[in-house]
């Protein structure tokens, strides 16, 4: 008996959305016949408002377009400023620039990691990923003042030194991080459950990841090698040691294979910069903001996050605000062409499972 | 237990609000980008479940609906339809700057600016982000006025529906909504 | 695939965690401290706050209005205070603290305290400093100058070496290059707290943002809008405006005089300056006024109301125009080129100024106010007081005022080699920088300390560069004659100060047996002047209305009788240039609403 | 009066009455000579002061002195030691007005408290001269302070 088609629409509101977006399936049983995302419910217009703010107020509103990770965004604004001026950034700013960044991709991680592992059911993982992730955001709040939007990382470097005996309490944290993914190994990975249901899910088609624009761990889930801190390094990246992990099967065991890999090379990146921080200048301070221009210009940076190749295009026309800034964030390739693709004739059960795979994010997809 | 106001409060609505403050449940719906705070809230680190708070599913079951943030018009939408879905006794928690006058978002043309003039709000808590701590509090707050018997705001969105539909229709264009008729 | 047996058993280790301490913050039971620079709620100290608005402007949410906290604040506020105080709408702030990272004074700050809930939404609207008078205990986010994103250290300004100076009367200060004045200019706020110090009310962000977008030609016609004698402003004023800036709380202020001084510098001569400012002259409405003084109230005066097509006459006493500008600054701050070029900028829109004509001499009082239809007296304070010590009539004790007049006007003065100047205002330093380009030793005798001494501290600076020895706390008592009628010395006493329990400065008092001989050749009296007023007939001098030697005037400048004005010195207590323009500003208001309310 | 026939304090009060009736002519006279405003206010007040003090001699009100005494501290800044003896017919300018006056009250000090000095042994005499000598010392006081703020306002 041929079953009928039906219509299931997945969120805005629903415990398994990454956000407020909203799938629409067409499923017959359980298996998806096709699916269709709809996006909108978060857009606020932030490509538009930067064009009415002057630099120095886009800073902190830049930080909102990605809620779990917030960094890049910074980073990558700051950074075309100082490309378009010309602006020297001290050496001490710059690996403060990639702990942050190094520390926003362990928070997002860990986070990724109750999100993962709830999306399949076990929930026990969330409730220590998620109270472990409280401490990176501690170190954050004593660095930033902020748990969450830090508005740290601007033009010319950072906006404040690191408090003292703060290398330290990183390094403690790396210590507790690094003891409790053995545990996570247990629960998760070595999991037979979660194998079973990760293995050969969410299988990303080799031949046209690149075609698709896919970057980050699902890429490097396919067994490329990209990664913007190797390919086109900022910062002092060239400076530190580090592997890009890279994995074969292209379904959701790899990508969490690999994000599990670079966690641990997150740490060791961090305990590298704790040991080579430099002293001197934390910032090389801008004009008055209150009629800072940046000269005319365009440029594209690009940041790796944790969910892949971040990058802002900024043009300015010499005036005291951005002529346009345009933001390319991984997850709308992810959370919209990719997850419509990889949904189907996926199982009905497994479509928040896919979504926590691919690190979609609403609030950046729309902005 | 003291009862002094007992015009307006009986002996049942005073057990029935007792019972009611000690299990908040919520619905987690991540309106904006204060959801990034609830899993802290209701993990291991600050265990809201120590008050008897716990995420629902679904709108049919939970008591407070948390509005994590700003609402786009679209989003607007589906939280006015969730919101009348919830069955009363309900209260809805303004989470952040953004539900009181627009927050960041102030000048934005997708989002709409004061919450309260689309669905009763009992409480806010202050903050962009608001801490655990915060969230928490917010909680305690609605409690106290739920024991208080202050937390009306749903009688007060039955009783000034019109008001209420009219701004929500100002806004949102395509309304394709049951209106109700309590 | 299939389930391996260690992947089936590893999940139960997590059932080592079970013994396990909860990390589990018992909030609201135990608070959780937070960082040291958490950015919470904001607080405001009231009273280092100046209410310059500039977290206001920076507030990309708009989150911040400026707003008074007891009706009344902005009107009895103290100069260099707006009175408004900030007011944050919590549901607009996301806490980002570029409010604080912009606050010139450091007032605003961000507090540890951050928890707060409402049911009431205006209860968001709050007052920092206000709401919570006891945040101070809880700072967290202070604005700090190291981190400050305003710039407060001032462009330098090149000046000749103190050695070089006395040399010659060229001007000792060089002005700013292009580069160096865009990027004093780019400090500036914006906030305006200058303009409403400022006499004349200068509308000085507006010049000082063109001159930062290189736009010198907008910055002139800005500065004449309200200010005739801008070069010379800008050069000599003495800025109210920098004493209140509020990046001068915390560093240095902007400089405005020397911007004002490199824009109008540009215009080098009266051509250049009419063709910039290309004023807009009305037509002759057949209205007369006489001016009496050509000092920097009559010039305002005539240059305004000739523009306003009225027929402007100015008499004065000396042969040039500029008053105590022209005869009382020593050319090395103002150069009289400079004076001569803004005076026959505005001869050249139809000001008529008869030179060598003092009134009450060469013309009558009476006749001026015969032919004109409004009077205006600008006569100034020239009369010097002498010092009032035995001795002071001796020969070769001479009037600052007097020395200075004659120095400009390039007469020869004999000062020998040994002079003393007596007194501390910036008539007494002016000559004691002249005497040492004379080739003298100079000693200023000064009754109180340095910090009491009324002239500019650059001023002051600038003579102990040149080598001026300032004596303070000495009190002259008698100037020492040689025997045949000359100055051999002074005999001076050392005081104490004494602070005055009625709020008063500082009064010095004798030390009694304490006293010194300094030997001279000249002594300078520079103690203060007043006007002379002998021109004006008794009748009028009944009537007009004196108080405490100064002409009292209405909010126009009009005296008790109406046709007759007054500005400058002769009636306000400043004796400044500046406040001398800003009475004659008001004054052309005054005039036309008199002449055409007739 | 001469001096040497106070025997009583009325005859003390008298004496003083006199002397300020004497200074009130005194400006009363400055007040027609001086041409300059400023100086004719200032004569104008120093009169209304004298009279002032001839009321209150006349009503034999010399308390409110004494209190006004007890309250305030009196400064001695010198000025008036030093500055050139001018005679009333010198005086046209404010700054004249000024050091006459002050260098006037000094010397009313001095006189007065040489007078208590003489009547030491009579009580009521020494008292009524003693008050009398502070009265115009603080005068002298006063006159110092406002010379100190106008005439030496840049010294």
């Amino acid at each position: 008996m041929r079953e009928k088609e039906t219509t299931l629409y997945l969120g805005p509101q629903h415990p398994g959305i990454t956000g407020n977006m909203m799938v629409k399936l067409k499923v017959t049983g359980d298996t998806i016949v096709r699916a269709e995302t709809h996006v909108g419910y978060l857009h606020r217009g932030f490509e538009k408002l930067m064009e009415v703010r002057n630099w120095m107020q886009v800073f902190p509103i830049v930080c909102r377009i990605c809620v779990p990770e917030p960094d890049p965004n910074e980073e990558n604004l700051a950074r075309a400023i100082e490309i378009l001026e010309g602006r020297e950034v001290p050496e001490r700013a710059q690996y403060i620039r990639v702990m942050v960044l190094e520390l926003a991709r362990l928070a997002s991680y860990l986070l990724w990691f109750g999100g993962q592992s709830g999306s399949a059911g076990l929930y026990t993982m969330p409730q220590w990923s998620v109270g472990d992730r409280d401490y990176i955001l501690d170190l954050f709040e004593e660095l930033t003042g902020g748990r969450v939007y830090h508005m740290y990382i601007w033009a010319g470097g950072v906006r404040r030194d690191l408090p003292e005996g703060f290398a330290d309490k990183v390094l403690r944290v790396m210590d507790y991080l690094e003891k409790r993914l053995k545990h996570y190994d247990n629960l998760m990975l070595d999991n037979s459950i979660f194998q079973k249901r990760a293995q050969g899910v969410g299988v990303i088609d080799r031949e046209k990841a690149l075609d698709w624009g896919i970057v980050g761990p699902p890429l490097r889930g396919c067994g490329f090698k990209h990664d913007v801190r190797i390919d086109d390094p900022y910062l002092v990246y060239d400076k530190l040691q580090f592997e890009v992990p890279t994995e074969t099967g292209c379904d959701v065991w790899a990508r969490a294979l690999v994000r599990r890999r670079e966690f641990e090379q997150s740490i060791s990146i961090i305990r590298q910069i704790m040991e080579k921080m430099p002293g001197g200048e934390f910032y090389n301070k801008v004009p008055n903001p209150l009629h800072w221009k940046v000269p005319a210009g365009d440029v594209y940076v690009k940041t790796e996050s944790a969910r892949g190749e971040f990058g802002y295009y900024v043009v300015s026309d010499g005036s005291d605000k951005p002529r346009r800034v345009h933001v390319r964030g991984p997850a709308y390739v992810h959370g919209i062409t990719l997850l419509e693709h990889l949904l189907q004739g996926a199982n009905l059960a497994d479509v928040s499972f896919i979504m926590n795979s691919l690190g979609t994010c609403p609030p950046e997809m729309e902005r | 237990m003291e009862i002094n106001d007992k015009d307006t409060l009986t002996i049942v609505e005073h057990i029935k609000n007792f019972a009611r403050r000690h299990s908040l449940f919520v619905l987690a719906y991540g309106t904006g980008c204060g959801a990034i705070e609830i899993p802290p809230t209701m993990t291991s680190r600050y265990d809201a479940e120590r008050f008897g708070i716990v995420g629902r599913a679904t709108p049919r079951q939970a008591d407070v609906l948390l509005i994590t943030g700003y609402l786009s018009v679209k989003t607007l939408k589906r939280v006015i339809r969730t919101y009348e879905q919830m069955q009363d006794p309900k209260y809805v928690i303004g989470f952040g700057s953004c539900t009181i006058n627009g927050g960041m978002y102030w000048d934005s043309y997708n989002t709409i600016k004061v919450l309260d003039q689309y669905m009763p709000v009992d409480v806010y808590i202050n903050g962009c982000m608001p801490r655990p701590e915060s969230v928490i509090s917010g909680f305690i707050k609605l409690q106290q006025l739920i024991k208080a018997g202050k937390a009306d705001g749903w009688k007060k969105y039955q009783e000034n529906l019109d008001w209420y539909r009219a701004n929500q229709k100002k806004v949102i264009k395509n309304w394709n909504m049951p209106d109700y008729n309590w | 695939m299939e389930f391996s047996l260690k992947g089936m058993l590893n999940p139960l280790l997590a059932l080592q965690q079970a013994g396990k301490r909860p990390h589990t913050i018992q909030f609201p039971f135990e608070e959780k401290k937070v960082a040291e620079r958490y950015r919470g709620l904001h607080f405001n100290d009231l009273e280092a706050c100046i209410g310059c608005g500039t977290c206001s402007t920076i507030c990309q949410n708009e989150a911040i209005d400026m707003v008074e906290i007891n009706p009344g604040d902005s009107e009895n506020a103290k100069p260099g205070d707006s009175g408004l105080r900030p007011r944050v709408d919590n549901g607009r702030c996301c806490w980002c603290a570029l409010c604080v990272e912009v606050c010139p004074s450091g007032s605003l700050s961000l507090t540890t305290h951050y928890n707060y809930v409402s049911e009431d939404a205006n209860s968001f609207l709050w007052t920092p400093g206000v709401s919570n008078p006891d945040g101070h205990k809880e700072l967290s986010f202070v604005s700090d100058t190291s981190h400050s994103l305003l710039d407060y250290a001032r462009v330098p300004m090149r000046e000749l070496e103190g050695k070089e100076r006395i040399k010659s009367f060229a001007e000792v200060v060089l002005g700013y290059a292009d580069e160096e004045a865009k990027k004093e200019a780019a400090r500036c706020i914006g906030c305006s707290i200058c303009t409403e110090v400022c006499p004349v009310h200068m509308h000085i962000p507006e010049y000082i943002s063109a001159i930062e977008h290189g736009n010198n030609e907008d910055a002139i016609r800005i500065i004449y809008d309200n200010n005739p004698i801008g070069e010379t402003c800008g050069k000599v004023c003495t800025r109210r405006c920098e004493e209140v800036c509020p990046l001068g709380a915390r560093g240095e202020a902007i400089a405005i005089r020397w911007l004002k001084r490199y824009a109008t510098e540009k215009a080098e001569n009266a051509e250049i300056i009419r063709e910039i400012v290309n004023p807009d002259i009305k037509p002759p409405n057949g209205k007369k006024v006489g001016i009496i003084g050509a000092g920097p109230s009559g010039l305002t005066v005539a240059y305004y109301l000739a523009l306003r097509g009225f027929d402007v006459t100015i008499y004065e006493a000396k042969a040039k125009a500029g008053g105590m500008i022209m005869y009382g600054i020593p050319k090395y701050r103002l150069p009289l080129d400079s004076l001569d070029k803004q005076v026959e900028y505005m001869q050249s829109v139809g000001v008529k100024i008869h030179f060598n004509t003092k009134v009450g001499e060469q013309i009558s009082f009476t006749e001026i106010e015969k032919n004109h239809d409004a009077v205006f007296i600008g006569i100034g304070y020239e009369v010097p007081y002498t010092i009032g010590i035995d001795g002071e009539n001796l020969e070769n004790s001479i009037q600052a005022v007097n020395f200075l007049r004659d120095i400009n006007a390039d007469k020869h003065v004999d000062i020998g080699n040994r002079v003393a100047v007596i007194g501390g205002g910036n008539v007494a330093i002016d000559a004691a920088r002249v005497s040492r380009r004379l080739g003298a030793e100079v000693t200023i005798l000064y009754r109180r300390r340095e910090e009491d001494m009324p002239a500019d501290w650059e001023e002051i600076e600038g003579a102990k560069h040149e080598g001026v020895i300032i004596k303070t706390q000495a009190i002259p008592l008698n100037v020492v004659d040689d025997g045949s009628g000359r100055v051999k010395g002074i005999r001076y006493g050392n005081a104490r100060m004494v602070t005055d329990e009625k709020g008063g400065r500082p009064r010095p008092e004798l030390i009694e047996g304490d006293e010194h001989i300094l030997e001279l050749y000249t002594i300078i009296g520079a103690i203060g002047q007043e006007a002379d007023y002998s021109f004006i007939p008794e009748d009028i001098k009944e009537k007009i209305g004196f108080k405490s030697g100064r002409i009292v005037t209405n909010e126009w400048q009009q005296t008790s009788v109406p046709h007759i004005f007054a500005g400058g010195d002769i009636v306000n207590r400043t004796a400044d240039a500046i406040s001398a323009v800003a009475d004659g500003y008001k004054a052309v208001k005054g005039i036309e609403q008199f002449i055409f309310a007739k | 009066m001469n001096t040497d026939n106070i025997q009583s304090l009325e005859q003390a009060i008298q004496f003083a009455i006199e002397r300020e009736t004497e200074a009130e002519q005194m400006y009363q006279k400055l007040i027609r000579l001086a041409e300059d405003p400023k100086a004719k206010e200032l004569f104008q007040e120093l009169r209304d002061m004298e009279a002032q003090h001839r009321q209150n001699l006349q009503t034999l009100d010399v308390t409110g002195f004494k209190e006004k005494h007890n309250q305030e501290r009196v400064y001695n800044m010198h000025i008036a030691d030093y500055l050139i003896d001018k005679k009333i017919d010198d005086v046209r300018t404010y700054q004249e007005g000024l050091m006459l006056a002050a260098r006037r009250e000094q010397m009313a000090y001095q006189y007065y408290s040489l007078l208590a000095e003489i009547y030491r042994d009579n009580p009521g005499l020494f008292e009524f001269f003693s008050v009398m000598a502070r009265e115009e010392r603080s005068h002298q006081n006063d006159m110092e302070k406002v010379y100190d703020e106008t005439v030496f306002l840049y010294n």
